[in-house]
């Protein structure tokens, strides 16, 4: 090992910056909230603090093929938070998504405008997929919004990683972290902070994890691990519907989207008898239209029926459906193409496998997140939140995280102008205390030389929530005694964060982001604990409380960690609807 | 599924300390061997095979390998960018070849 | 006696009248005289003769069978790139192999009109 | 504008010349030497040949201007310890004052110029000839200063050692030069050296005889009537091949060689032996980008642009460039300041612009640009400094992400042939033809002028390019893409490139996309790269029409 990066805490050299607005995560979210913030006031300080680098980093990495919350003539910003409210179950912030659904328009119609390709239709018009659903070329479009960052003069920190907030008194005033290519240590201080670091994935274990080459073959971006929710448990700030998580229908052994298909091209999806399984057996569902969650977990249960394996029916497609098709997935998950043709696989003839992924935390597709207000300001004065870390706006998506961006850059400017921070403290024994907390493992391997490495915990971690919290190796099952163990398990995981190595400061990274990721299973299973009825199946299945239950539980269930006894306190609050 | 580096074409990037596919990859998973000065794979378990390695090299040294656990040898994808435009061929397990084009930018 | 021509004194030559001396001092042993000589028995040719005198071997010029083979077509001097009379220096070493070797006519001249 | 001073490396008569027409021109100039006198190795001279002027005459004159000029700074015993591009346009020069044994200390300059000059080849190195044993044996820079009346024996001609007088002199012509063995080159001046130093021995000495042996007599232009003089006023002896020893035992040094116009072994006998040594260049600290020749001079761009370095701002002058004469020394540092004076006034010329929003800093343009005038700023960005860069754009052909862009360059006209090609007004095989400016350009231009060639050359779209490596490979891809069946590239001949290897990176780049071609099951054929010199018309057009030829076989472009 060339050591040309510093291996124990007193050798960390320490970066200090000050800056207006913090925005942590440069991914779509982050990078919107980055441009509105610039646009609405170009002399603030704007800075971007991202784990990778912002061309190529968070969900659009490779690309996306479609928006799917666009609203087209004859459909307002109502029926959209109503089908929204419907497709979640009933569970929604009304008040979050209609002042996010007022910016959807705007932000697709921008990134046109910057050089996305969106397809047209022979009116001009935006090409219709489904009813909320318009048709991009969008494998660029990361690095196109990127370049407008730049543009506009934000400060870009790539390989930064986060790894808690700054807290002046009970206020985030900024975060801290370190660069995995030198091993600074950054100690950002900020008038707002946004957080917009994504869902957590890699939470459960992959089906496809063959402890070989496909570990990370999972949908969701494993380089997501919820650091952006561990960082908001640790200082306290409240969290909602954490239980409400993203399992879906994936294309089996290569987990790519089907919704490109399913609503795309109208293929249905079909068990081992041919049988149309939401038409015919989810009929009084609503059948094709029937809530995410129940298409979601309708495969799986054929399956567990003996009614698997399942498929969605691509045998009617025409060579130009099927080469559009291809196009689309080559604009979001490009080697799905490959996985095809390596089984020579023609889907005119073979129709695509389709199992559940395993479960995600992602705010963006469900209501888990940080516990927001309509100015996307968490429960901790100056922190923001927004995309898939913020919660209570199920089905979001890309153009609703920029949206969620932008609403949240006003509402840090609004909280910059009110006057609220006038002067920020900082106790540098909070920050000494961080670094040491960080490089930890290189402390241990320097000392030691001999401990776990970040992989192996993370390895536990996975196979503990998906035997125990429901995983996709359980149908998502699980119940009380297995939730109580896996919560057992956590506790241990956790005491066990000491005996981390880490060899390198990628290995740094990966041991901050388990350290992480089991915070956020904490929290997780006592979200899943506490909502004793089955609102979700597959989502959320609770095998003892195998009913839905709206007396008690129509309502969100949310969490905050008392700092003083490090418990997660459980409550709820009340449903609101706006619209009806 | 690791982007595989043809050690032939690759450059290291005429040895930057950041070689591009290094800079790119979201998750640092890409490195610049010191000694080789071409750049490697620090784990390819942990590749979402995202490709955004393989987009960026200019020198056209990456290509991305399906696990075999996943998919048959020798299948490919393999993306050629232009400014504007974009060509995938993909080259299917028994041979057959199939193209895409099309704008990616406007 | 010496494998080697002994160079360090070269006066020998300069019994040479001037007009033949400068030939002999100028001579660059370019070779146009000797590729242009019709004299029938070229032995040796004229740059030859004249790279012998500049090392000091009149001795061997003088035995050269060329004196007696020239016929003065002056061909020699029409080619020289310095101008140089060629021709002159060799009718100059004739005069002397007559007169200092005693020698009227050699015997391998009369020998060659025998034949 | 050039900014900051002039430094002139070297105090001997390229630099002096050099720094005091910069001076007189109003330029700012730091004058270097590493001695603690100026003059250099002219100062030790006896005589210039072809006059037989004493060089103290010229050389007092360029003192005396230097010494009234206040804005030539002058540092003797001060030597180079190395150049760094601190700025585009600004190098930190660092300094060592060899009196003092302090650290290098540094200063900025704008321009450079390297009158660095030359050494005598080691001669001792000659083991035959026996330099450095036999005291007789000297070079003929020993036998200038010998002769020179301030010399060891007032300007008298005797032995070096025995003090007798001398009245035999051998002169060796290439001692050490044109051999494999020692220096493979002709350093081209020592001939008339030999001759000149012939010429004021036979004046100065009444009785003394000369010998020369040599290979060839290298006298160019009207040298040649001085050796003609020489010879014929002095009658020095020559003898054609080179001695084969050198034996010192007994009275007098005793040189054997075969004279190969004869055919015979010759010896003689003489008091003094001079070796015609060749020139080898001083040593200089390693300039990054500075490209010498493989004997370390700096040559420059031949013919076209010989003091031209390629670094801007750097131009070498006198024998740092190659082993000259004194006039030919005068005559570069002449050109060398002239160019300098260009570049002060000149006004900035195209170079290409930085798109902020895309760059990555990936630093590749900085490792490719022929002449290092780009540098990553402070804040990551490249900088390019105009007076230093050519407009080869071989750094906007290299940018993996075509961030870099000369005015009129780029994607747009690209976008521009691939709109005609859609459009379905051009026949086919639809060939995207890049063409050198310098010289394929020219070539092309006379070609459509020709009736017969214009049915080939319907399909050709053409696109003039400064440097065949200003072609971007995404400009390929995106034409191939587009359905142009094939691209040709047309640049210099490899080893004729303007522009330092311009068309080695063509060719690199070229072939690595031809690799991912054949991956993707796409004939490499389709692209080809080419040399073409100016007068190569004809030649162009059976390229274009083989080229032609060959896509017409492969059929339509796999891409359509």
């Amino acid at each position: 090992m060339g050591k040309n990066y510093p291996t124990t805490p007193q050798e960390v050299q320490e970066m200090q910056i000050e800056t207006d607005i913090l925005i942590i995560g440069a991914g779509n979210a982050g990078c919107y909230a980055a441009i509105e913030a610039k646009r609405q006031d170009p002399s603030l300080r704007v800075t971007l603090m991202e784990k990778a680098h912002i061309d190529r980093s968070g969900c659009l990495a490779g690309g996306m093929d479609a928006i799917n919350t666009y609203i087209k003539k004859g459909e307002t910003v109502d029926s959209l938070v109503k089908w929204s409210r419907e497709q979640a179950g009933g569970l929604q912030r009304d008040d979050l998504y209609k002042t996010m659904a007022e910016l959807l328009n705007q932000s697709i119609e921008e990134w046109e405008e910057w050089g996305l390709p969106v397809k047209k239709g022979e009116n001009g018009e935006y090409l219709a997929r489904g009813r909320w659903d318009i048709a991009i070329h969008g494998s660029e479009m990361k690095v196109i919004l990127a370049e407008k960052v730049r543009e506009y003069g934000c400060e870009i920190l790539n390989r930064v990683v986060a790894t808690n907030f700054i807290m002046d008194g009970d206020r985030v005033v900024g975060a801290m972290g370190f660069n995995i290519r030198e091993g600074k240590f950054y100690v950002i201080k900020a008038k707002a902070t946004i957080v917009a670091t994504g869902g957590a994935g890699g939470i459960y274990k992959p089906y496809t994890n063959d402890g070989t080459d496909s570990h990370h073959q999972i949908w969701y971006s494993p380089f997501n691990v919820g650091t952006g929710y561990a960082m908001g448990i640790r200082a306290g700030a409240e969290m909602t519907t954490f239980e409400m998580r993203w399992c879906a229908v994936r294309t089996k052994d290569f987990n790519g989207p089907i919704d490109t298909i399913s609503v795309g091209y109208n293929a249905a999806m079909i068990n081992a008898r041919g049988e149309k399984i939401l038409a015919e057996r989810y009929a009084h569902l609503g059948g094709d239209k029937a809530p995410r969650y129940i298409r979601a977990n309708a495969p799986m249960e054929e399956w567990l029926a003996g009614r698997g394996p399942c498929y969605v029916d691509t045998t009617h497609m025409t060579p130009d459906q099927i080469k559009d098709l291809k196009t689309d997935y080559l604009n979001e998950r490009p080697s799905f193409v490959l996985f095809l043709a390596s089984r020579n696989q023609d889907i005119s003839r073979d129709p695509i496998e389709i199992y559940g992924s395993d479960p995600y935390i992602v705010g963006g597709h469900t209501a888990s997140g940080y516990w927001i207000d309509v100015k996307r300001g968490t429960t901790v004065p100056g922190l923001f939140a927004c995309g898939d870390v913020a919660g209570g706006t199920p089905n979001k998506f890309v153009g609703g995280c920029a949206a969620e961006g932008m609403l949240s850059a006003r509402g840090a400017i609004d909280y910059i102008k009110s006057g609220m921070v006038s002067r920020i403290n900082v106790d540098e024994s909070l920050v000494e205390k961080e670094k040491n907390r960080v490089f930890q493992p290189f402390v241990r391997q320097l000392n030691v030389g001999d401990g776990i490495t970040p992989l192996e915990m993370e390895e536990r971690l996975q196979r503990l929530m998906d035997e125990y919290a429901g995983g996709v190796h359980q149908f998502y099952r699980m119940n009380r005694e297995r939730l109580e163990y896996a919560l057992k398990n956590i506790a241990i995981l956790k005491e066990q964060a000491k005996f981390l190595v880490a060899t390198d400061l990628h290995e740094l990274m990966r041991c901050n982001e388990v350290i992480d990721m089991i915070d956020v299973a904490e929290v997780l299973c006592h979200h899943l604990l506490y909502r004793e009825e089955t609102r979700w199946p597959g989502w959320q299945t609770r095998m003892d409380f195998p009913e839905k239950n709206d007396d008690k539980f129509n309502c969100f269930v949310n969490s905050r960690k008392n700092l003083e006894t490090g418990n997660i306190e459980m409550f709820t609050r009340p449903m609101e609807k706006l619209v009806d | 599924m690791p982007p595989k580096v043809d050690l032939q074409k690759c450059d290291g990037c005429k040895g930057e300390k950041e070689p591009l596919c290094v800079a790119i990859c979201p998750g640092d998973l890409l490195m610049l061997n010191e000694e080789t000065v071409k750049a490697a794979c620090r784990s390819t378990r942990d590749c979402w095979d995202c490709m955004s390695c393989i987009k960026v090299c200019p020198q056209g040294a990456l290509e991305t390998k399906l696990p075999y656990q996943l998919g048959y040898h020798p299948a490919r994808l393999i993306p050629l960018m232009g400014g504007k435009r974009v060509s995938w061929t993909c080259v299917s397990q028994d041979g057959k070849v199939e193209r895409f084009n099309y704008k990616n930018r406007n | 006696m010496s494998r080697y021509i002994d160079i360090t004194d070269l006066k020998e030559m300069f019994f040479l009248d001037t007009a033949a001396a400068k030939t002999a001092v100028s001579c660059e042993q370019c070779g146009k005289c000797g590729s242009v000589c019709i004299a029938p028995f070229k032995k040796p040719n004229p740059t030859s003769l004249i790279r012998l005198v500049q090392l000091g071997q009149v001795a061997e010029a003088l035995q050269s069978p060329l004196l007696w083979s020239c016929i003065g077509c002056e061909q020699c001097n029409m080619a020289c790139p310095n101008r140089l009379n060629v021709a002159h220096l060799v009718r100059s070493l004739r005069r002397l192999s007559a007169r200092e070797r005693d020698v009227c006519f050699p015997k391998y001249i009369f020998d060659l009109f025998v034949e | 504008m050039a900014k900051g001073k002039t430094i002139v490396v070297g105090g001997g008569i390229a630099g002096l010349t050099a720094a005091e027409r910069l001076g007189q021109a109003g330029v700012e100039v730091v004058l270097l030497e590493k001695a603690d006198r100026l003059g250099g190795r002219v100062a030790n001279l006896h005589r210039y040949y072809p006059r037989l002027c004493p060089p103290r005459c010229g050389l007092e004159v360029l003192l005396n201007s230097i010494d009234n000029l206040s804005n030539v700074e002058v540092l003797l015993s001060t030597e180079i310890a190395g150049v760094q591009k601190k700025s585009p346009g600004i190098y930190t020069v660092f300094l060592r004052d060899l009196k003092r044994e302090a650290d290098p200390y540094e200063i900025e300059a704008g321009g450079l110029i390297l009158a660095t000059g030359a050494e005598l080849y080691n001669a001792a190195k000659i083991s035959e000839y026996g330099y450095g044993n036999l005291p007789g044996v000297i070079t003929s820079m020993e036998l200038e200063s010998l002769l020179r009346p301030e010399g060891p024996t007032g300007g008298r001609l005797v032995h070096p050692v025995t003090g007798k007088p001398v009245r035999r002199v051998a002169f060796i012509q290439c001692a050490g030069s044109r051999d494999k063995n020692h220096l493979s080159y002709c350093s081209g001046y020592c001939c008339t050296v030999t001759l000149k130093q012939i010429e004021y021995l036979h004046r100065e000495c009444k009785d003394v005889s000369t010998w020369i042996f040599y290979r060839d007599i290298r006298t160019p232009g009207s040298k040649e009537e001085y050796y003609r003089h020489v010879r014929e006023e002095y009658s020095p002896v020559f003898v054609r091949g080179m001695p084969s020893s050198i034996d010192g035992a007994g009275e007098g040094l005793t040189v054997r060689a075969d004279d190969t116009l004869s055919g015979k072994k010759v010896e003689g006998n003489f008091d003094l032996v001079v070796l015609a040594t060749g020139m080898v260049p001083s040593e200089l600290p390693d300039i990054e980008g500075l490209e010498k020749d493989g004997h370390g001079f700096f040559p420059g761009h031949i013919p076209c642009a010989p003091t031209e370095l390629r670094r801007s701002g750097i131009w070498a002058a006198g024998c740092a460039q190659q082993p000259m004469d004194v006039e030919d020394s005068v005559r570069s540092a002449l050109s060398a300041v002239a160019q300098c004076l260009v570049r002060l006034q000149q006004e900035n010329t195209v170079y290409p612009e930085v798109n902020k929003k895309k760059c990555d800093h990936c630093g590749r343009c900085v490792k490719e640009c022929p002449y290092g005038a780009c540098v990553l700023g402070p804040d990551g960005y490249p900088e390019i400094y105009p007076g230093d860069c050519r407009g080869c754009g071989v750094c906007q052909g290299g940018c993996p992400l075509s961030c870099l862009n000369l005015p009129g360059q780029g994607m747009k006209k690209i976008e521009d042939v691939v709109d005609k090609v859609l459009s379905g007004d051009v026949p086919g095989p639809a060939v995207l033809l890049f063409l050198c400016s310098n010289d394929a350009y020219p070539a092309w231009n006379r070609l459509v002028r020709k009736d017969e060639a214009k049915e080939v050359l319907k399909g050709v779209m053409p696109i003039s390019v400064p440097c065949i490596g200003s072609v971007n490979m995404a400009w390929i891809n995106e034409a191939l893409i587009g359905g142009l069946d094939g691209v040709m590239l047309a640049g210099c001949h490899p080893g004729q490139c303007h522009h330092g290897g311009g068309a080695n990176h063509a060719d690199t780049r070229l072939q690595n996309l031809k690799e991912t071609l054949g991956r993707m099951m796409i004939e490499p054929e389709r692209l080809c790269l080419t040399g073409i010199t100016i007068d190569d018309s004809d030649r162009l057009f059976s390229e274009i029409k083989r080229f032609s030829d060959v896509l017409a076989k492969l059929g339509p472009s796999p891409f359509k």
